[in-house]
């Protein structure tokens, strides 16, 4: 694990308790798409896990939801602020030999999948993404998976943008979905096992997220229960799961 | 200068030691493993352990609590497949967690004799798991009767990891140093609830869970400097360790070594920086940790 | 929408209590104490008592550590001087500190029939003495026997407050309702110990103190749910309460009322707050606090 | 108590470890020298106890050393941050009726007098100060007490700036000692107690410090011992008190 002090460029609200920010390093050597950073808050002990968005040369993005004490402080932080941060962290997302591939973001989902967007497209990899969330305002990145995407479908939950109803409702009606080769997946747990209902018929790797304690592989503190039965550490083995091999 | 300390013939490089639960079972960050005191495991069963469900941490600002559990791997597979992977020069002190005397039996038959081990600590303590673990260690009977048979079964080094959860922590020490152990480790975790108001249950999907981090420094250090007083076998501090200043402070207390906890969790190499803090004032005060055990005066 | 809680027949408007120590005698702040269920004073001593040397107070992030020590009036004047100046509206506890049968017996005697007065909190886990309190409290036996004695001299309701350090608050529990008191307050501050590692001397003028404040929260809530389950009396919670949500969780885990101590050195109108926080609570939730008392789910 | 959400209009440094702070508030009443606002910090649970140095209007002006977290999270703040604050707390000092009178400061202690230096200008009562520090980049605030004051000397203990010597070594032989009325000192516990040997003759008002608990007089966690063997609260019943009346 490297530890970074980083500096804070920029924190923008982008909706209702979102934020992005960007993160100036010093040092930075290779980030994959579903690698993450640990951040350190004033208001908590342990740090905080935040996906990689996206990245400009030595400058990363950060997308977060505001949800408890430790997101709360990070989003009040002022840009020139100094960051201490561990990372990359986590294996990176097994990259498809071919497309197209199919992103399917639930809310704050969208961030990971975003940097995962950007590789694919260098790797001119066809990729569509459904992009959904409550309201029209919670709808975020849109535009930058429109500069990267084949396609970018959009649905809320009360039909404020784009289609309405749940990312599940929508996805199996799509006529795009028949030449899928893999799904990439991030959202609320409950957004996984509507999808493992969907039963899809192709690979789809879900971006999980757990409470942590170490982020490192020492503490067993963010197990996820696999089909074997046993806890397997989101922070290391993880954080993408092929979604067949977990229970939910 | 040398930061060595002796517990009887046992020898650590210096008074640091990685605590059971926060540092997996040593086959990564050996390299903060290897400048350290000694490194002790995860707590091992005799069945492999699933562990707790989810979720499994909760924190504040100067506490961590864990409802982990017992997740390991198991006697057998530590044994056979995790013992063999384990590549390091730091003293390696197992975490045994038994819930009756069989298991401590079957644990210690069973490992006693790998070279690898340098002892055993034995846990008497953990909050985590419904049958043994705190419960036997809240008796001082049942402390005396485990670290007996323990003692009765191995030459190796014995530490009694013990709480102060619902018990008198004076009286479980005086059973466990009557009966061989060459070390008591204060403290494992406080028992702790967090509730969430709004699904009126526990948070934690355990149903409770050790509460351990800074808040508890003082508290154990209280502890510490009561028991290494009132007994006659070294104390090893556990508590709320962040800084070299913490680890001076136990050992003035009366700790011979200090362990750390949670602070492992917020950053893998937080040793190493503790060390030489340590190093730091131990040059500057031109003194050795072991002449400063115990050397806190009376106000 | 009413807060009030009955413990047996005595009524609070609501569950918040002003705790020992953190309030004084009541004689400020008493727009405060006029809202609150109750109020307990300072703990009172026989003879006056001139408390601990200078310094009394450390505190963290989330833990404060006091050892004011029973710095008070003292019975005499108490009674004479202070009594006939307090002047609240909301039920008068007073903290009744003795270091043995006869203390408790010299201050209920001389109490028991001031009008002003609604009931007693036995402090049986004061840790910033050497005498008595938490010695006192370490022993469900003694614990029983003050009880036993103070209820035969009263019948003005009866607290208990306990301690948990070096015993098994479980027992004691047990100990002071079977002799007879209305109610347990868990719990007093927990022995702590802070070293000015430059002085290798206790920080605290007094040695040692009681550790208070949020980070002990998750500790006590365990406690007050452990023998709130087991114990047939009403319990009153102390510990790190800051917040409306605290106090809901100290009543979903089995609390009857609970008390604010910290807090209140932070702001002196804390309770007002929280009270605040209780009532749009209950009001949302359209339930009393009588009915969540307790109803806390498993996991 | 009053709380207060008052604005930081300017964090400076002083000098190693020393900054003044002034903060703006939205309502402020009659503020007495002596008097003092208790700060909550983002390092400590606890309130911290700052003496006003100065007050121009609805702003006030706090001198503050940097000895552990809770100063250093006060010294850090940025220009524009909110600072909640409870006060005017204590009793204000007891205002002499005849001058001349004397300041006698040791470091930081110079911070509540220069107050007192104002209030007893406006009120043409005389006043000498004698500001004392352990070294020239640590003597404080000696332009606004030169204008105030009659005569201003400075001391150090290194002999940097002004006499050398210790304030108590200095203070005996200065000319201007003989026609003052009253003392005022605020200083370390260690100039107290060389003051009370010094023994001058004339009341000396002693402006303590102690670790406060809640600064309101409930928890006895700030007493000092007085001659009466009793413990008296610094924060209701002080911060000044006569130092004949406390035992050092
Ligand atoms: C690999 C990984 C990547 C991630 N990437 C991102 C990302 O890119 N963007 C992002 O926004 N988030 C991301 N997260 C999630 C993020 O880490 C968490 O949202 C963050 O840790 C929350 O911290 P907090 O201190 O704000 O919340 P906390 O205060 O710790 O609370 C966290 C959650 O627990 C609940 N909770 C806490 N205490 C209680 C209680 N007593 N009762 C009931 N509920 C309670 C809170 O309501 C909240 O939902 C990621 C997580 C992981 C593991
Ligand atoms: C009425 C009043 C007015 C005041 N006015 C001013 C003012 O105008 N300007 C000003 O600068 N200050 C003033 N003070 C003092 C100021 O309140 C304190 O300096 C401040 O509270 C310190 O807070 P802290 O969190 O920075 O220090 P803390 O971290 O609380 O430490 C305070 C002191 O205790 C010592 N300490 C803490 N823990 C230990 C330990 N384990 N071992 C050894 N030592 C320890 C520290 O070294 C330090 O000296 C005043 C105090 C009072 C009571
Ligand atoms: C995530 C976690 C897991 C732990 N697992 C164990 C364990 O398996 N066996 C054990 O004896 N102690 C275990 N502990 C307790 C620690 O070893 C240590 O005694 C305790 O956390 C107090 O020290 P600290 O405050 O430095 O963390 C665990 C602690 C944490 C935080
Ligand atoms: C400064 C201070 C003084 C206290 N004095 C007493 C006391 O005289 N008698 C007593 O029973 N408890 C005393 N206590 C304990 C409190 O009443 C309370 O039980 C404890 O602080 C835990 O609650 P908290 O975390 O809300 O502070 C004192 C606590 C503090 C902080
Ligand atoms: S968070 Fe510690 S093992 Fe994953
Ligand atoms: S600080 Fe609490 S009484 Fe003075």
């Amino acid at each position: 694990m490297k530890r970074h002090q980083a500096t804070l460029l920029e924190n923008r609200r982008l909706g209702p308790g979102l934020y992005s920010l960007q993160v100036e390093f010093e040092d930075l050597g290779d980030v994959e798409p579903g690698q993450f950073f640990e951040f350190l808050t004033g208001a908590r002990f342990l740090r905080r896990a935040f996906s990689v968005a996206d990245r400009d040369a030595m400058r990363l993005r950060f997308v977060l939801r505001v949800v408890g004490k430790g997101t709360a402080w990070l989003s009040q932080l002022t840009e020139g602020s100094k960051l201490n941060l561990a990372g990359p962290l986590g294996q990176g997302v097994a990259m498809p030999s071919e497309g197209p591939v199919m992103l399917l973001a639930g809310g704050i989902g969208a961030a990971p999948l975003l940097y995962l967007a950007r590789k694919l497209n260098e790797q001119r990899v066809e990729v569509d993404a459904l992009l959904a969330a409550g309201t029209k305002e919670e709808l975020i990145l849109t535009e930058e998976f429109g500069s990267l995407c084949r396609k970018v479908i959009l649905a809320t939950d009360d039909g404020s943008c784009g289609q309405k109803g749940l990312l599940t409702d929508i996805l199996p009606a799509l006529p795009a979905i028949n030449d899928i080769q893999i799904f990439y997946a991030c959202g609320p747990e409950s957004m996984f096992a509507a999808l493992k209902r969907l039963d899809l018929g192709k690979p789809l790797y879900a971006f999980l997220e757990s409470r942590m304690g170490c982020g490192t592989g020492l503490c067993m503190g963010c197990g996820v229960l696999g089909r074997d039965g046993r806890y397997h550490r989101v922070c290391t083995e993880g954080p993408v799961f092929n979604l067949e091999e977990i229970e939910l | 200068m040398s930061l060595e300390v002796f517990l009887g013939k046992a020898r650590f490089r210096n008074p640091l030691v990685l605590a059971s639960g926060t540092f997996g079972y040593g086959l990564t960050h050996t390299h903060v493993i290897d400048r350290m005191g000694a490194f002790v495991t995860k707590g091992i069963t005799v069945q492999e352990c699933v562990g707790n469900p989810q979720p499994r941490i909760w924190d504040s600002r100067e506490t961590v609590i864990n409802s982990v559990g017992l997740e390991n791997v198991g006697l057998k597979r530590f044994k056979e497949e995790t013992l063999p992977l384990i590549d390091i020069s730091t003293p390696l002190y197992v975490n045994l967690a038994g819930v009756d005397l069989d298991d401590f039996r079957i644990l210690i038959e069973s490992l006693s004799d790998e070279e690898k081990i340098a002892g055993f600590e034995l846990n008497l303590s953990c909050p985590n798991v419904k049958e043994g673990g705190a419960a036997l260690g809240q008796s001082a009977d049942r402390v005396g009767k485990v670290t007996s048979l323990a003692r009765s079964l191995t030459t190796k080094p014995l530490w009694a990891k013990l709480t102060s959860n619902f018990c008198d922590v004076r009286e479980t020490s005086k059973a466990a140093a009557d009966a061989g152990a060459d070390a008591l480790v204060l403290i494992n975790t406080l028992n702790a609830l967090v509730i969430d108001i709004k699904g009126r249950k526990p948070f934690l999907g355990a149903g409770s869970g050790g509460l351990s981090g800074p808040a508890i420094k003082p508290y154990v250090l209280y502890i510490v400097k009561e028991v290494s007083r009132q007994i006659n076998i070294p104390v090893i501090a556990s508590g709320g360790v962040t800084s070299g200043t913490d680890v001076i402070e136990y050992l003035l207390a009366g700790a011979s070594l200090v362990q750390l906890g949670s602070i492992n969790l917020v950053d893998p190499e937080a040793g190493l920086r503790i060390l030489e803090e340590l190093k730091r004032y131990f040059e500057q005060e031109g003194i050795s940790p072991a002449g400063i055990i115990g050397r806190l005066e009376e106000r």
